[in-house]
């Protein structure tokens, strides 16, 4: 029997899928479909201090190996999360989840933190310093190591919970902000929210989405995550979240070998509901294939030391 | 409820001009009502391609699809056997109660497909159906014989270029909106912007938006309502006239 | 007929498409293929000052919908370029050749492109300040506005020739540099270089390539080059040449919406040695489809200006 | 000459443990010597996968494949009557020339693959060639009988686990490399490697490497030699003992 189980900031989770925040809900929708208490955990959708519709349609654009979306943060905001969406959650998922936190200022983040510090089945937070669909919103945090640090120290202030920093890719040098992140006092850090890109339309030779650019994610960005991953698991001492684009059990394992203690999974959840699912059921026999007998044990291990 | 199953493909052939007409055959349960969709995978797309349920009879459903780009056109390359990843039950369907005796079926272009199966659950409570389609050209006409077939009180054709019944628009096929009990439309915006403008009767529409998932989970589709944010692909695609904002 | 001509840089292109470095070698091994005359001009290897061998194997890894290259500039220096490269370059192309140029010190890279201004067939010189495959090299030019500005004041100060700044993806803001190289005196950039990514081997538990990472390139990248090239064209004046996973005449079409005014072609040409021959001969019919009558009226159209 | 046509697979079924023999029929005249390669476009996979010429004769080639990832996996799926996108003539291919009359062929693994065209024009050219095979087990054994029937002299297996033939390596299977007048290998770099230093007689090697185009445009899989850089899709496949680094 192989291992799958991994520990997260201190928090154990019984295998290391994790649904990524903004293609999971809040989770109760998909446990229509399958009993996700078979998952790690998963991370909700980004949620702020204040409700958000956010952006205008099209917010969808279709890429080879992936897709651009330009959602834009929209949520109910924190304090209707935790009256109507926690509640249904927690009757269908019965382990810590990740919330996924977006501020549009230093005071913002924090007020925003300290409402869900209270939320008992809260396990960390995920500080999302990195969306690149909200002009002037977390993004700009994501960009340099001061800003970066300011809002970990800001949540780190307010909340008991391990904070998990959410970083962009669109950076020149990633390892720098995961540093200043630690150096603030993160618990983690999670890796890649998506790359801004665009699509045209040839027919009205506009761009697609109606906000022009978006975030790309999905298959094709995996190559570019996964260096990401490498490179901050060399750059930090705090555990990885490893994502962007994985879709298989082997790109899990890739992602563990380049440093990540846990691997979010985005974009598969749209294109098949029952994703996760079924990443966490061919886990075991792609492990034996590669003779893993744990997974937690080969974590960076492509580093060779 | 959503299902995720393989299909086999037992027809795709085309019946107008760019349009085909594909049969399904597989667990089918989960298409629960007409104004339902189905989310089709194909190997060398990401996303899955929305389709409108143009009818279902036990184990089989018919989907008409337009090729407008390359997803339509390799589901047009599809041989009669291939099977097909779909998910199926998605979106809420058309409200059959609020029909009264004489509804008023508008359909423009690809939008008429969705309403045959409409049609013929509305004869099946024994009401009388109008149904008025509108396209460009004759050669886009497609399944005007088989409303007729269905026991619609009438079809109404309307061509842009007047190759085939009234020239106009689908509007303009339509005699006296208001005489009929209730409409359902699905169409082009801008039609369905008009109908909205011109009916003194409640109706609904069928809403098309690009969409990430097609079951609730990525926001990709969401529109603004009267009564808050609504996603097409979850709360829609069939929204109440009064609930939407043009 | 439509036209598919187009300028770069004062110079008549007969179409958009153009082999991009490091894809086509000197040309002259693709002309045993077909009659390389039919392309817009094409970017040889890129050539430094002194002969390199560059990484050691592997140096490549697959990837979705791409593939990392670790070459590392392969490629027997300027001197040995311009005795036995270019002869046999001119035997079979007539036209205006795009040198493309590294170099690891502002004066090598001036020293080079010096050399190639002296060849006549050479229509314009591509500077790669890009690479990121080279150690201290290329690449840390690229990654600042002002060392990308002072290697094209030494490069334009010796030559007289359109000089093209190619531009490295890895970056926060590609658009500043940009304006960094156009202020110093650039006739035009180009973009993207490629991104640097990785991939680790399941078996043996070690990154795939022998460098480790190495440059991501092919379909995969197209949104994120095509929003960089839309990026850019907004921030300067002086034409823009696109590239970054082109391999469709749909795909040209899609990046001179964005802006560019001729289309570079990397990865395809590997994976189809016609890849370029096929473009410049579908590209009437698909633009006959969208009702394009002349190429370069649609540059930057998607901007709606 | 680089060719690049549509085959049609005429034949694909495994011969060995993992191993399948795949037949190509199709304009096959830039195969041009043994020991030349040809670079396979599967439909999912971004990079051509380069697989050794096993045999040719007319419009047919022939090859021997293992099944060792994702591309693999694939071309192993395909049925008879598919049709590939394949690059046809690639390589130098071995210089025959240099054979003398005794030529010793050391494969290992799916080495022995290219070697089975080579023993067949060596044959045909009068010469007495004995083969020499490597592999893990019994089980992945292939074409041991084909050598026979195409002529070779002598055809010696060793396999690690003793299981057929000689226990051991292919060098522990051949009694004294160095009376033979030549030898031709290809196989795994560390039993290369040994060749290298055990023959005191001269020879060719077949080298891998992972390429990005397989046909000189990339420099993807140059290698350095006592003569300078080579590309191994290019100068190579094959190089000469003296110029080899090991
Ligand atoms: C709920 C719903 C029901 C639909 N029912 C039908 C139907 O019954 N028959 C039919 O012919 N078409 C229908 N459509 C439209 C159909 O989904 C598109 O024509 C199809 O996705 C185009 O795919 P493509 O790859 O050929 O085009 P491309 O333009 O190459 O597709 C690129 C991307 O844009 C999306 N896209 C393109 N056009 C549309 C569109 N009009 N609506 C939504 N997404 C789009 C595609 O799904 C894909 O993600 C429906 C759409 C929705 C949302
Ligand atoms: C000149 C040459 C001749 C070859 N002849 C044969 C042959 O006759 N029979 C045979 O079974 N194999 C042969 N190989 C090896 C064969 O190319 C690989 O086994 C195959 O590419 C693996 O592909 P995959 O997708 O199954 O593996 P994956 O590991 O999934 O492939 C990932 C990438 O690595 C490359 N790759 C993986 N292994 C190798 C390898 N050993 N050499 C080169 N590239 C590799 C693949 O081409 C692909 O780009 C040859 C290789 C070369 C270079
Ligand atoms: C539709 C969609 C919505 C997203 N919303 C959020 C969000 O609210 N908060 C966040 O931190 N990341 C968000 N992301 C980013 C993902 O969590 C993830 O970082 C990214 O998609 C890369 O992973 P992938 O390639 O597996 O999709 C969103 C991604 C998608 C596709
Ligand atoms: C094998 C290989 C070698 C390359 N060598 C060079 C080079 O020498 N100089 C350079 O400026 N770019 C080089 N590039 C980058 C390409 O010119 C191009 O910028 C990049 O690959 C993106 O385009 P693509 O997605 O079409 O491949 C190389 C790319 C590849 C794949
Ligand atoms: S398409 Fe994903 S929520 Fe509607
Ligand atoms: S593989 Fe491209 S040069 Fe050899």
């Amino acid at each position: 029997m192989v291992k799958t189980n991994v520990t997260l900031c201190g928090v154990e989770l019984d295998n290391p899928i994790i649904p990524a925040s903004g293609t999971f809900g809040y989770g109760y929708e998909f446990a229509e479909l399958y009993d996700i208490n078979c998952l790690g955990t998963f991370s909700f959708k980004g949620t702020t201090r204040q409700a958000r519709f956010g952006n205008p349609t099209p917010r969808i654009a279709e890429c080879t190996a992936g897709m651009i979306n330009s959602v834009g943060l929209q949520n109910p905001g924190v304090e209707a999360v935790i009256a109507q969406e926690l509640p249904r959650l927690k009757a269908c998922f019965h382990k810590p989840v990740m919330a996924n936190v977006s501020g549009f200022s230093i005071d913002e983040y924090a007020e925003t933190c300290a409402m869900l510090d209270r939320e008992e089945q809260v396990g960390w937070l995920e500080v999302n310093i990195s969306c690149p669909n909200v002009h002037s919103g977390g993004m700009s945090f994501g960009k340099s190591p001061a800003s970066a640090g300011e809002v970990t120290r800001a949540v780190k202030a307010v909340t008991k919970k391990p904070v998990i920093m959410k970083l962009s890719p669109n950076v020149d040098d990633i390892a720098a902000i995961a540093r200043a992140c630690e150096d603030a006092g993160a618990d983690g850090v999670s890796l890649v929210n998506t790359f801004l890109g665009m699509r045209i339309d040839l027919k009205t030779r506009r761009p697609v989405v109606a906000n022009r650019s978006g975030g790309f994610s999905g298959r094709a960005i995996f190559p570019i995550a996964l260096r990401m991953v490498y490179e901050v698991y060399e750059a930090v001492g705090i555990p990885v979240v490893g994502m962007g684009g994985v879709s298989t059990a082997e790109d899990v394992i890739e992602m563990m070998l380049a440093g990540a203690s846990a691997v979010e999974v985005g974009a598969a959840n749209l294109v098949d509901p029952f994703a996760c699912r079924d990443l966490v059921a061919t886990l075991p026999a792609v492990m034996e294939r590669y003779r893993i007998e744990s997974l937690s044990d080969i974590v960076g291990q492509a580093h060779g030391k | 409820m959503l299902s995720k199953d393989v299909f086999t493909i037992t027809k795709n052939t085309p019946i107008a001009r760019d349009v085909l007409e594909m049969v399904l055959q597989g667990p089918a349960d989960a298409v629960a009502a007409p104004g339902q969709f189905v989310e089709i995978r194909l190997e060398s797309r990401f996303l899955r391609r929305p389709i409108s349920v143009c009818d279902r009879s036990g184990d089989s459903v018919t989907l008409i699809y337009k090729v407008v780009g390359g997803g339509t056109a390799d589901m047009a390359a599809l041989p009669a056997g291939a099977r097909l990843d779909v998910l199926t039950g998605l979106g809420n369907g058309f409200d059959l109660s609020k029909s009264g005796d004489r509804p008023l079926l508008l359909g423009g272009g690809l939008g008429a497909a969705p309403l045959y199966w409409l049609c013929r659950e509305l004869v099946s409570r024994g009401k009388r159906p109008t149904v008025a389609m509108g396209f460009d050209t004759a050669e886009s006409v497609y399944y005007a014989d088989k409303f007729r077939e269905a026991g619609a009180e009438a079809v109404l054709v309307a061509t842009m270029d007047g190759t085939l019944g009234v020239k106009g628009t689908v509007l303009d096929a339509v005699e006296d909106l208001n005489a009929y009990s209730y409409f359902y439309t699905c169409g082009p915006k801008p039609m369905m912007a008009a109908i909205a403008r011109s009916a003194a009767i409640d109706g609904q529409f069928s809403l098309e938006e690009r969409m990430g998932c097609g079951f609730g989970a990525c926001m990709g589709c969401s529109i603004q309502t009267r009564s808050g944010s609504r996603r097409v692909c979850k709360e829609g695609p069939v929204f109440e006239k009064e609930e939407l904002i043009w």
